[in-house]
Formats: C-alpha cells, sequence, structure tokens
C-alpha cells in the first residue's frame, strides 16, 4: 500500500523529489507537523478542504518506508503516526455512540487547522521577512553623531555627614574596634609555630596530645582549642611532606612522626 | 508653582515653529537609532511642541531618497525603500536565520505575547535554546509579563527594533494581521478532548486580553 | 543590475535629474564616510550627473537643520552649526561625596586655614591631589594665605558657598566636639582618648579665631 501510495503521486518531477527528500532526509523536516505540511502539499488542495484520511495514509506509509530502509524516526513522528492511526481508525469505523470523547471528525478538524495555522505562519514570516529590512534595503544615518553626553556630577554631602566625618577622625584614638576575646584560643598560626620547632625530633611515633603546649591542658576550654588547633596543624604539615600521621582506629590516639626521604608514609 | 528652573526658562518664549523643525530635523538625523517624543521633549528648548515640528518634517521629506518613519512612539529617518539597491556597498551582511528562527520570530510576532509551549504547539516541534537566544540576541524578542496559568510561563513579546528592522510602525502593522485573525488562525484551539481543555481556554481568554492590548490602541 | 553590465545599462536613459538627487540624498545620508565625486559616479546609474544632482541637494539643504557639507572633494551631511547645542544632553548626577572627601572638608572647616600637611596629620593618612582638586572644584574650598613656616606651604581655608551649601552663616557656626558629643553625634568612648580630646577642643578654638580673621571682611 504504502509504494501505491507514492507511485501515485510521482506525477511531476518535483513531487517525486520531494517524496524522496523525505525519505533521505527526515532530518530536514522540523518535526512531524511540518512532514504533514509537506505532506499536503501533494493533494494540491486548499488547506481547509484536505483529506485528512488520506493524509494520515500518506504519514503511514512514509513512516512505514523508514522503517523498511531502517531509518530511525526520531520519537514525535512515531507519536503522530499512532495518533494518526488511531485517527485513521476513527474516521473510517461508524461513530460508536458508547464511545466517550471527540469524533474522528473534530479530530481531523482539528489536525487541519492545525497544519492550516504553522501554514499561515510560514507564510506570514515569508511576508515578513520579505519587507524593506534595516541595514539589506532601507538604511540608517551613516555617520550618526553621538549624543554628547554632558555629565554634570553634582556631589551631596550634608551638614551631618561633615560633622560626623569630623568626629570620625577626631575619636578615631579612642575607638577600639570590637575584638573577640581570644583569652582561651589557640590558634592554628601558634601551633604551627610550636611544632615546625618540635618534629625535627620526632623521629618516632608519637602522640598529638603530647605537643600540646604547656598550661593549655588543665582547662576544658583551653584544651580542646589546643587540641583542635594542634590536629590542624598536623594536618597543615602532612600537606606539606614534613610529617605522617597514623591513627589505629576511630577515637583511638592520633600519632605524628617526622617524615623520612624517600620512606613511604603506612596510615 | 514649578520648580525655579522652569520658571526662569519659561521666560523665553519657545523658538518659532519653523526653527523647531530644524531642530527636530538636525536631532533625528544625527541619530541612527529612533529617538522618541520624549527625548525630543528633553532635548528642545522650554516650550516646544515637538508633534507639531515632527509633522513638519515628516511632510517636507516625503518623497525624498530619504524618509521619516515612525517606530513604536519614536522617529528615524531611514532611506527610501525603493533606493535600497543603491546601498549595496553599506549591506553588513547578516548571519542567515535558519528556518525554525524564522518560523519561531513570526510566531511570537503575531500570537505575542506567546509562551514556549505554545510555539511548540504551533510548530508542532520543540523550540531549540538556541533560536530564542539568536533571536534576543538580535534585539527582535524579548521577554514579556509571565502568564497567569499555572507554572506562570514567561511570554515572549517582539521589540522597538524587530518594528524598526522590519519598517512596521506597531505590530498591528504586520502584514496579514488582520486576515490571520479574521480567519481564526491567531487562536490558540485546544486538541479536542484534550484534559487540559479548561486550563487552554483560560488561556486564550488571558491571550486575547493581551493581545488586545498590544495590537490595539 | 551591476558593474559589468554597464553596456546594458546605457540602453537605458539616466533618471531624471531629480531622481538622481533623491539618490544622491539616500548615498550620503547611509555612508558612514564622506563620499566623493567619482563614488558618486559608480554607484549612481549609468549617465548620472552627480555634480549637478549634489548642487540640487546642497540648495534644497541651504538654511535647514542639516546641511550637506564639502569635506576635501567628498560630500557628507552635517548638522547644522548653529544647532551643536542639541547635542549634548546633560545629565545631571547627584553622588555622595566619599568619605576621604567629607573628612578632608570637615579638617578644614574646622581648622582653617589648614595646611595638606596637617590634614594628614589629622586624618592619619595622605591626602590625595584628586580630594583636594575635587573640593575646589566644588568650590567648597579654596586656597588661603601661605603659612609663616619653613616652605611657606599653602594654606586652605572654606569659601562662602561652602557656607551656603551647608547653610552655615560662618564656620565658626561649626558645632565643636562638646556639642558633637552633646548631640549624639560622637560615640562616648573612655579614656584613652581623653588627652587628644581636650586638645582638639583647644584646637577649635585657636581655629576659630582664624577663622574670624578670615571671614570677616
Amino acid at each position: 500500500m504504502a509504494e501505491e501510495e507514492f507511485e501515485e503521486d510521482t506525477l511531476s518531477v518535483s513531487d517525486r523529489m520531494a517524496a524522496e527528500a523525505l525519505i533521505i532526509d527526515v532530518d530536514g523536516y522540523e518535526g512531524p507537523l511540518d512532514l504533514l505540511l509537506t505532506l499536503s502539499r501533494t493533494q494540491k488542495v486548499d488547506l481547509r478542504k484536505i483529506s485528512i484520511l488520506q493524509l494520515a495514509r500518506q504519514y503511514l506509509a512514509f513512516v512505514e518506508k523508514a522503517r523498511v530502509l531502517r531509518l530511525e524516526l526520531a520519537a514525535d513522528y512515531l507519536v503522530m503516526a499512532a495518533w494518526l492511526a488511531f485517527l485513521k481508525s476513527r474516521l473510517l469505523l461508524p461513530p460508536d455512540p458508547e464511545e466517550e470523547g471527540p469524533s474522528g471528525e473534530e479530530l481531523a478538524a482539528h489536525l487541519a487547522f492545525q497544519l492550516e495555522r504553522l501554514q499561515a505562519m510560514r507564510d506570514a514570516a515569508a511576508k515578513l521577512m520579505a519587507r524593506d529590512r534595516l541595514g539589506r534595503d532601507v538604511f540608517a544615518r551613516g555617520q550618526s553623531e553621538e549624543v554628547a553626553r554632558v555629565r554634570k556630577v553634582t556631589y551631596s554631602a550634608t551638614l551631618l555627614d561633615l560633622m560626623q566625618g569630623y568626629a570620625r577622625i577626631r575619636t578615631r584614638d579612642e575607638f577600639r574596634p570590637f575584638v573577640m576575646d581570644r583569652d582561651a584560643v589557640y590558634t592554628m598560626e601558634n601551633a604551627l609555630e610550636r611544632m615546625r620547632g618540635l618534629i625535627g625530633f620526632a623521629g618516632e611515633w608519637t602522640d598529638i596530645s603530647s605537643y600540646l603546649p604547656d598550661g593549655w591542658s588543665d582547662d576544658p576550654a583551653k584544651r580542646r582549642s589546643a587540641t583542635a588547633a594542634t590536629f590542624a596543624a598536623t594536618l597543615e604539615l602532612v600537606k606539606n611532606g614534613q610529617v605522617e600521621i597514623r591513627q589505629s582506629e576511630t577515637f583511638a590516639p592520633i600519632q605524628l612522626r617526622k617524615r623520612i626521604e624517600g620512606h613511604d608514609g603506612s596510615a | 508653582m514649578e520648580a525655579p528652573e522652569e520658571q526662569e526658562q519659561s521666560l523665553f518664549e519657545a523658538p518659532p515653529l519653523a526653527e523647531q523643525e530644524r531642530m527636530v530635523e538636525a536631532i533625528l538625523f544625527a541619530s541612527s537609532d529612533p529617538v522618541s517624543l520624549r527625548e525630543l521633549i528633553g532635548r528642545l528648548p522650554h516650550g516646544s511642541d515637538p508633534k507639531a515640528a515632527i509633522e513638519l518634517v515628516q511632510k517636507r521629506y516625503e518623497g525624498r531618497g530619504v524618509v521619516l518613519r515612525k517606530i513604536g512612539d519614536a522617529w528615524a529617518f531611514r532611506t527610501a525603500g525603493d533606493l535600497g539597491f543603491l546601498m549595496q556597498k553599506e549591506t553588513v551582511e547578516t548571519r542567515k536565520l535558519s528556518r525554525a528562527a524564522i518560523e519561531t520570530l513570526a510566531i511570537i510576532a503575531y500570537h505575542q505575547p506567546v509562551t514556549r509551549a505554545e510555539i511548540e504547539e504551533i510548530r508542532g516541534v520543540s523550540v531549540s535554546r538556541g533560536t530564542v537566544d539568536q533571536l534576543i540576541e538580535l534585539e527582535w524578542i524579548r521577554f514579556g509579563r509571565r502568564k497567569m496559568t499555572p507554572g506562570r510561563p514567561v511570554t515572549y513579546v517582539v521589540t522597538p527594533s524587530f518594528l524598526d528592522h522590519f519598517g512596521l510602525e506597531s505590530a498591528r502593522d504586520l502584514p496579514g494581521l488582520k486576515e490571520l485573525r479574521a480567519a481564526g488562525l491567531l487562536e490558540n484551539r485546544p486538541l479536542p478532548g484534550a484534559m487540559t481543555l479548561e486550563d487552554s481556554e483560560e488561556d486564550d481568554v488571558v491571550d486575547n486580553e493581551d493581545q488586545t492590548e498590544l495590537f490595539e490602541d
């Protein structure tokens, strides 16, 4: 049936070429609606009078042919094919009074409307593109004279700004910016500095807690801070390749030792 | 009583209309982009009547090699359409628009404000990002108001520079617009029996209102 | 229609001079550079007389807002010289004075006449030339007498237009530190600055004397 349909339409060279083009160049079509519109041209009638049934057959024949030629069809072409097959059956079978939903005629009319609308938009696009266009048919002034924007900047300041500004300067000496109380804070920098001096002697695995500075291990707040800083500093030294660390299990003491050249760490 | 500068300025009379015409001529001639009425008011001496001056200029240039065109609410001098053939030298080769881009542009122009989903419904194929980007880059389309439908999708509308490029005074002057509307081809008709029937009908109403606003004054 | 078919073209008569005038008008309008006679000959239909056409255009635009000018051996449209003022658009922008400028201004107001070195000493940072220039340009400060100290440095004082802007009758009306504090403009900070505080109040007094001298005449 498919062959037949296409044979029928090969009356002119251009039609035949169009039909071949469909097969070879599916990518050249902007989706199933575009393909349907192209097929509808072979009917050579007003889109309003088009036979949707015939169009459905042509489309299905096209899909069939593509299948035979092992062409990959995009999913939306197949969805359309399924829908058209459904539409075709609706159009051919007498309406079932039990069946809900729109009739085959209504669906066909909608498809015809879609095709007509797409065609109308194409015609409109062509008309639009054929208009005298700026830069192609119609030209703007070639040497436009820029409007010199004379920007006049006025600066504003209020008396309050002025006085606050003055006050700011005259009281700067009294001003002590808010800083966090850092009595119980041992920084990573402190720890790093301390450890750099000590790791030279760490030939054996040693618990990092032994690196806490003196006087920082009794007060819990201080110990926490010092431990965290020391651990962070240790990581930093590991990153630099200066020490190795290990921990035998979760929560076990963390140990470190000086890294020896050419001696890969076991961790 | 008005602001002090204005008082001062109104002490001087506005220049005679013929002089205003010269001024409008100079301002519009100097600019390659359309100049809005508002900008003209801002640049002409206080008390001038740019509208009347524009009319004089327009009349003066009627049928000349250079004509005054209205674009939206702005004006610009443009070479006469019939003399384009002389200007080949001036033509700037523009990137050829793809078929998808051309169709998408037309759909936006005729259906605006229109959502991406509506464009896809009309073309029967998804709209690639590149297509919309290209049109936005050309400054022919821009985002319009969001639609008051579920998801509040953005819409696209055409820009004044679209009008300028295609020599349209307004979107109402799109070729064949009336016929298309009369034929019902600018409607957003839903697929019969589709689940979204009610939604889309609501869409339609919003659409038409929006369009009315855009196309009619 | 282009070059090689000149023979073919010469079969047609050149367009009427009025039409040639339109063409010249359009070409000159659209061209981004002045157009020479030779170029016009190349672009107009065969057999045209660009010289005559140019003369017509020139005459037509005489006294208009746009005039045809000869530049070297080429022609270009230019807006009329007397309308140049329309090609400027003045935008007034109000900006807040920078903190450095405000502080410098404040120091000058409270300590005038004051040298740059003194300002720097008070602010604790060097004063950029731009800051001083800006204040001079704003006509809020000016040069005062040179100081009778080694190097005879110039001093700065505030101007009447400074007083005008800040709504002061004289610089003496500037509130002192005590008043600033009373007005809540100074945070009450404890001890360390107490000594300098007193110093500065003394400064103020000295200042005011100088100011008196400056403003009363």
